[in-house]
């Protein structure tokens, strides 16, 4: 049963995620339902709840959001940002903890080997000579296998 | 009857926020204000120009409006006072919501007016930063006492930077502006839970609540340096005994505005007696800004009702058949009349119910228009007491509230409500079972009597609905005893505006008539 | 007193009504223009909600007590189908150009009193409810008339009673993403009262209700509340997706107890909350009236120019009484200093 | 109507057939394709690991389609909402431009704020319009009854759209889709998301999510879906057959990219639609509308 102090209730973890840009207006939420009324992941998947996870931010749960695996069922579909009553942008909310989490090295393989692709080669898929001689065989024109123009430039970001 | 010589004072009883700003917008608009305050109260800036009694009881109040004697037991004295109206503006009183805890006494546990005080004279203890506010948790929360609580909230939250969580069982918003304050409320971090169940931990560290969190699905608990225990609106302790005095209704709580939905917005049932505040209901501030102009517009308006108006008898009375049983005085429902040694019919009080006349054991007396001949004569034209046979129609007596609806019925030529003869009485109540019972008598075989009255808490006269109701019941029992149908009468209480239900009522009726 | 001032009142609903009767108990004479058939305005149109002869306050037969009222007042002449082509002040005066059959007049008048009332949420503004589209899904307002007219509760679609129906509540109101921050005050009020009365005529009706807070309306709420908290099916929660179910019932995807469930119902009522009225910008630009901060008019209390009742914001039957009785004292005052 | 097309990632890799079709059709309605080789992935990927890398690179996206002073058409919905939020923020937020515009620089780009950013089915929609598309359609479908299924990115966030159509009542591919002589199903739930997102977190629940929708389509009696994102054609289309293995359920709905669909109607042949890549047989549906061709 979570235990909490009532200074530590939405000041701390919530108060950091406010910051992340898009996450701004959690506070104002009122827990509706209506986001996981809505929300097709939650019709299939009972661990995933829109309004639960906004709450656990609230309460400051940071090591259950952050290290658990709900922040990254959510499909990014918007309906629930689309309708929320307060405003509050929900789908922007739930990248904003990936980000959080990922910035932490909780993210799942799958996506940190993702974004280390696009990374490396500018592209999620590489074009090697196969893919070129399919492409060319369809009459459709062959693509660079690799994008120097973006990978220098997240290398500078980094 | 000379024109009457109107009293203009108006005597304010309650020494609270109400009373002195009602006090001030009578003297504002040159009215004369007697202001009588209880004893313990402090009497603070009593509005200037107002002649003030402190620490007056109301022992008697006798008259109508324009003219009351109020006598008032002032330290072992009593003093008589002539008034035109009586306000009673007392402030409702707040009590904490200890119920969860048990005995409340605890340095850390406060209720929310300790908590505005102390806010207020800026003297809260740093290290009690960490508030738990704890509502009603049966969810019957009513919207002013769920507005205090907000705006401390907000307050404490704004101007003392305390962490604030609130737990309560339903948010009330139903208010302008509240909403946008449980807005500000949740912006300002307050962690809001929804629970109706809760266990509490006092202890002299701080406290603990354990409740369910229905979005967490899961037990929560949360620990701060205080609780903060909302209040719930009582009635004032002295409405019970002003009341009795001025004979007035009394709601389920105990205010002085009856549940009757005719008391809208500061009436009560006596005609000139007044309710303001929190001596009415527990009212939200936008309720009390509308409620003290509604008090003053009321007062100006019943004043030019009573220099234009010419008393005129409402009730004509036989000394001779009066047996001086008091009856017509117990069954008032406005006050309207005065007993020395007989009744003294009070014509401006007088909203012509006509109940008494019904229950008057000797038929002693009768409301003008409704006198007994004319009555029976518009009961039974031409018939003035031989029997005769009555044609095949149903007979319905229709109170005043609903007598338009079948108006239009008839305007418009509808043939079920046509096939009944409508009665008007000025209220259900002052129907005897004497009439019903004749217009049984003169009978056809389909014919059968209708009562029509307003629904309960509903009807202007208090408790005429459940006199009319009495009425027919007791006529169902002579039925009954006679061995003949019950159903030959039948009660239909009725809002003015169920249009469609008694056409649906009277063809029912008529329906089982014929069937019967 | 008779006075000669003459009071312009827009609108024939029960704020209307009520500005005029408390100005002719003052003696001041008013003429109100309304631009239906009939007075009355929306709550006119609503059932009453008593139970086995019992009052619920809801307060809409005060409308019927008001219109009877005020015919009986000489003080009050109404106009109906009668609209406002235009109003400016000309000095101490109001000057209305009145539209009606007969063509367009111009009349003076020394105040003017708004009490044009509210629009109901349309529900098309949330086209993720399918307002239109499903079948047996109908407002809180349609509930109402089919409870005046019939005294009973069918589906539209086939006109049989409904076995079981629900009530999702907040629907345009507490919704500050519609620029609506504010609760309309009467939805939990009219929905449950119809709920009592439904569950009263049919006991097997079973009844949910989707809501967020359960607000309390009118006198007595605490025994109505304790009366018919068990007799419903509470969900804490609005649903986002409402569909066609098979049977021509109406469907949701809600969590109930931690639970996904897919429910339906024979009937649905969305219990609209109360907006603007469309007249409302007309006014602002006319008169350079301003809005308070939930989106309504806000009664400018001086220059003779008032707005009463539920024009000025959300406010039940009874409350939209108390709250033109004390614009009348503001009105009063105004003439009383302008003579 | 001349366009910078953005393939993006998946398309040129695995859906080539979508890229087909699209050009075939935009090519027979007038609409001019150029292709920027220096184009990169739009960054919707990246969201998750570091929303401010992935803005950076729909970003330098923006700016080489405004370099060359063209508007970017885009065939996956994912690439519309990246691009098109990416430059909605940058149009809105100073700070925000001149923040990006100082790591553009350093790859020698800068990028103004001009760009627009429009899906291939707005494209045919506004800029081609309804008629121009009636007008070519030489084969009869004979009603053929088509589940459009929308997606999110096309529709959603719909501010970044400004509002152009209602995520919560969308139309305007069924307009397409009517306008080449199919006929529109409506089935329940047609909002509804294909999941594709959550595969690389949760594949049972990403196939659930898609299993959901076949059984409407199915229950609806469409013989075809149309789908406008590479996304949602890897959950229905590619794992059409897992879905039915695991949930023990059978669909055999062709999953047809929108201008698949306009380009039988148009008269285009199978190869020319890349009809054989699709992972469902079309087969037997194409032979039924356009004969052994």
């Amino acid at each position: 049963m979570p235990e909490f102090k009532l200074e530590k209730v939405s000041s701390g973890f919530a108060s950091m995620v406010v910051q992340e840009p898009g996450a701004e207006g959690i506070r104002s939420c009122y827990a509706c339902g209506t986001c996981t009324a809505g929300c097709p992941v939650r019709r299939v998947n009972a661990a995933y709840n829109p309004r639960k996870l906004i709450r656990m931010v609230l309460l400051g749960m940071q090591d259950e959001v952050l290290q658990g695996k709900e922040i990254w069922l959510c499909s990014s579909c918007y309906t629930c940002q689309e309708r929320c009553p307060q405003g509050i942008r929900i789908t922007e909310t739930i990248i904003a903890l990936r980000n959080l989490a990922a910035r932490e090295g909780y993210a799942p393989s799958g996506v940190s080997m993702q974004a280390k692709l696009i990374k490396d080669q500018g592209r999620l898929y590489a074009l090697d000579e196969f893919d070129d001689k399919k492409r060319k065989k369809a009459g459709l024109p062959s693509l660079p296998s690799e994008v120097a123009g973006a990978t220098k430039l997240l290398d500078e970001k980094e | 009857m000379n024109p009457l010589r109107a009293e203009k004072t108006i005597a304010v009883f309650g020494s609270g926020e109400t009373a002195r700003r009602l006090s001030r917008e009578f003297l504002d608009r040159g009215r004369a204000v007697l202001l009588i305050m209880s004893r313990d109260q402090d009497t603070g800036d009593v509005p200037e120009g107002a002649e003030c009694v402190v620490g007056g009881e109301l022992v008697s109040a006798t008259g109508q409006v324009g003219d009351f004697t109020l006598v008032l037991r002032v330290a072992e004295k009593r003093e008589q006072h002539r008034v035109g109206f009586i306000v009673l503006a007392y402030e409702s009183v707040r009590e904490p919501v200890y119920d969860i805890l048990g005995e409340p006494a605890h340095e850390r546990v406060w209720s929310l007016s300790h908590l505005e005080t102390q806010l207020a004279e800026g003297v809260f203890p740093e290290e009690y930063g960490k508030v738990l506010f704890l509502d009603r948790l049966d969810g019957v929360n009513s919207v002013a006492a769920s507005e205090r609580l907000l705006k401390a909230v907000v307050t404490a939250q704004e101007e003392h930077e305390i962490a604030c969580c609130l737990v309560t069982c339903q948010v009330k918003v139903a208010s302008p502006g509240l909403e946008m304050l449980y807005g500000r409320m949740r912006d300002g971090g307050c962690f809001v839970a929804r629970t109706d169940l809760l266990d509490l931990e006092v202890n002299p560290g701080g406290i603990r609540a354990r409740f369910d969190d229905v979005v967490l699905d899961d037990e929560l608990s949360v620990s701060g340096a205080l609780l903060v225990v909302a209040e719930r609106e009582r009635a004032a302790p002295e409405l019970a005994k002003i009341a009795e005095v001025l004979g007035l209704e009394t709601d389920h709580a105990g205010y002085l505005q009856g549940d009757n939905l005719l008391r809208v917005p500061c009436l009560t049932n006596r005609r000139g007696v007044l309710v303001a505040g929190g001596s009415g209901a527990d009212l939200s501030d936008w309720q009390r800004a509308q409620n003290i102009p509604s008090v003053v517009e009321e007062v100006n308006s019943l004043s030019q009702w009573l220099d234009e108006v010419t008393p005129v008898e409402q009730i004509i009375y036989d000394r001779d058949r009066c047996a001086t049983c008091l009856t017509c005085f117990r069954v008032c429902p406005h006050g309207a009349i005065l007993f020395t040694d007989k009744p003294n019919f009070l014509h401006l009080a007088c909203q012509r119910c006509g109940i008494c006349t019904s229950l008057c054991p000797n038929e002693a007396i009768e409301l003008a228009g409704f006198e007994k001949p004319s009555f029976f004569e518009r009961l039974f034209p031409g018939q003035s007491g031989e029997k005769q046979e009555w044609p095949a129609a149903v007979t319905g007596f229709v109170c005043q509230r609903s007598a338009d609806l079948v108006r239009q019925y008839l305007d418009e030529g509808d043939p079920v409500i046509g096939a009944v003869r409508w009665i008007e009485v000025p209220c259900a109540g002052a129907l005897r079972s004497q009439y019903v019972l004749e217009t049984l008598a003169r009978r056809a075989e389909a014919g059968g009597v209708l009562v029509v009255s307003c629904h309960r808490d509903n009807c202007r006269s208090g408790d005429g609905t459940i006199r009319a109701a009495h009425m027919v019941q007791q006529v169902k029992g002579l039925l009954n005893t006679l061995e003949m149908d019950e159903g030959w009468v039948e009660h239909i209480p009725l809002a003015p505006n169920e249009r469609e239900r008694l056409h649906r009522e009277v063809e029912q009726f008529q329906a089982r008539r014929k069937k019967a | 007193m008779k006075s000669r001032e003459k009071v312009l009142i827009v609108g024939g609903g029960i704020a209307g009504l009520t500005t005029a009767i408390e100005l002719g108990r003052r003696g001041v004479s008013s003429f109100i223009i309304e631009k239906k058939e009939t007075v009355g305005g929306r709550a006119g149109t609503y059932a009453c909600k008593a139970v086995n002869g019992h009052c619920q306050k809801c307060g809409a037969c005060l409308v019927q007590d008001a219109i009877r009222e005020s015919m009986e007042m000489g003080e009050i002449e109404i106009s109906v189908k009668t609209s406002l082509a235009g109003l400016d002040r000309e000095g101490k005066e109001i000057v209305a150009r009145l539209k009606s059959g007969e063509g367009e007049t111009s009349v003076r008048f020394s105040a003017l009193v708004l009490c044009h009332g509210f629009q109901p949420f349309d529900p098309a503004g949330k086209p993720n409810y399918g307002y239109g589209r499903i079948p047996n899904l109908i407002t809180g307002a349609e509930l109402e008339l089919m409870m005046k007219e019939k005294g009973d509760v069918f589906r539209p679609s086939d006109g049989k009673p409904a076995k079981d129906m629900a009530f999702v509540q907040c629907v345009g109101s507490r919704n500050p993403a519609l620029g609506r921050s504010y609760c309309s005050q009467v939805c939990c009020g009219y929905a449950l009262r119809m709920a009592r009365q439904i569950r009263s005529a049919r006991p097997s009706t079973s009844i949910t209700f989707f809501y967020m807070d359960v607000q309390t309306f009118g006198r007595d709420f605490e025994r109505m509340f304790w009366e018919f908290r068990d007799a419903i099916y509470w969900i804490r929660e609005i649903p986002g997706d409402f569909f066609a179910a098979p049977g021509d019932r109406v469907g949701v995807i809600v969590e109930d107890e931690g639970e996904i469930k897919e429910m339906s119902f024979d009937l649905m009522t969305l219990s609209v909350g109360m907006g603007p009225s469309r007249e409302q910008p007309v006014f602002e630009e006319w008169l350079g009236l301003r809005q308070g901060p939930e989106g309504f008019l806000a009664s400018p209390d001086r220059d003779g120019i008032f707005v009463a009742g539920s024009a000025t914001g959300p406010m039940s039957i009874p409350d939209t009484i108390v709250n033109c009785r004390a614009a009348v004292t503001r009105v009063m005052d105004y003439l009383e200093e302008r003579s | 109507m001349k366009y910078a097309l953005f393939l993006g990632c998946t398309i040129p890799a695995r859906s080539r057939n979508y890229e087909l079709s699209a050009r075939a059709v935009a090519h027979r309605l007038g609409v001019e394709f150029v292709d920027i080789f220096d184009f990169s992935c739009c960054g919707f990927p990246l969201k998750s690991s570091d929303m401010k890398q992935a803005g950076l690179l729909a970003a330098r996206n923006l700016a080489l389609a405004e370099s060359e002073g063209l508007a970017i058409c885009t065939l996956c919905s994912a690439c519309t909402s990246m691009l098109a939020e990416e430059a909605h923020h940058l149009e809105q937020d100073r700070g925000l431009l001149d923040g990006v515009n100082a790591e553009l620089n350093k790859v020698g780009l800068a990028y103004k704020g001009h760009a627009k950013v429009k899906h291939f089915a707005r494209v045919l929609l506004e800029d081609v319009g309804v008629d121009r598309i009636r007008a070519e359609v030489k084969v009869d479908l004979k009603g053929l009854p088509v589940a459009t299924h929308y997606g999110c990115h096309y529709l959603k966030p719909s501010e970044i759209y400004e509002g152009v159509e209602d995520p919560e009542d969308p139309s305007s591919l069924e307009e397409l889709v009517n306008a080449a002589g199919a006929r529109s199903v409506e089935y329940q739930h047609k909002k509804d998301c294909c999941g594709g997102a959550v595969l690389v977190a949760d594949e049972e629940t990403a196939l659930g999510m898609a299993k959901r929708k076949l059984d409407h389509v199915k229950e609806a009696g469409a013989r075809a879906m149309n789908v406008v994102c590479p996304f949602c054609s890897v959950m229905y289309d590619d794992n059409q057959k897992s879905i039915e293995s695991q949930f023990e359920t059978d669909y055999q709905i062709p999953v047809l990219y929108l201008p698949q669909i306009l380009g039988l109607a148009m008269g285009f042949d199978r190869k020319e639609l890349g009809l054989n890549m699709n992972v469902v047989k079309t087969k037997s549906l194409t032979k039924e509308i356009i004969g052994e061709k």
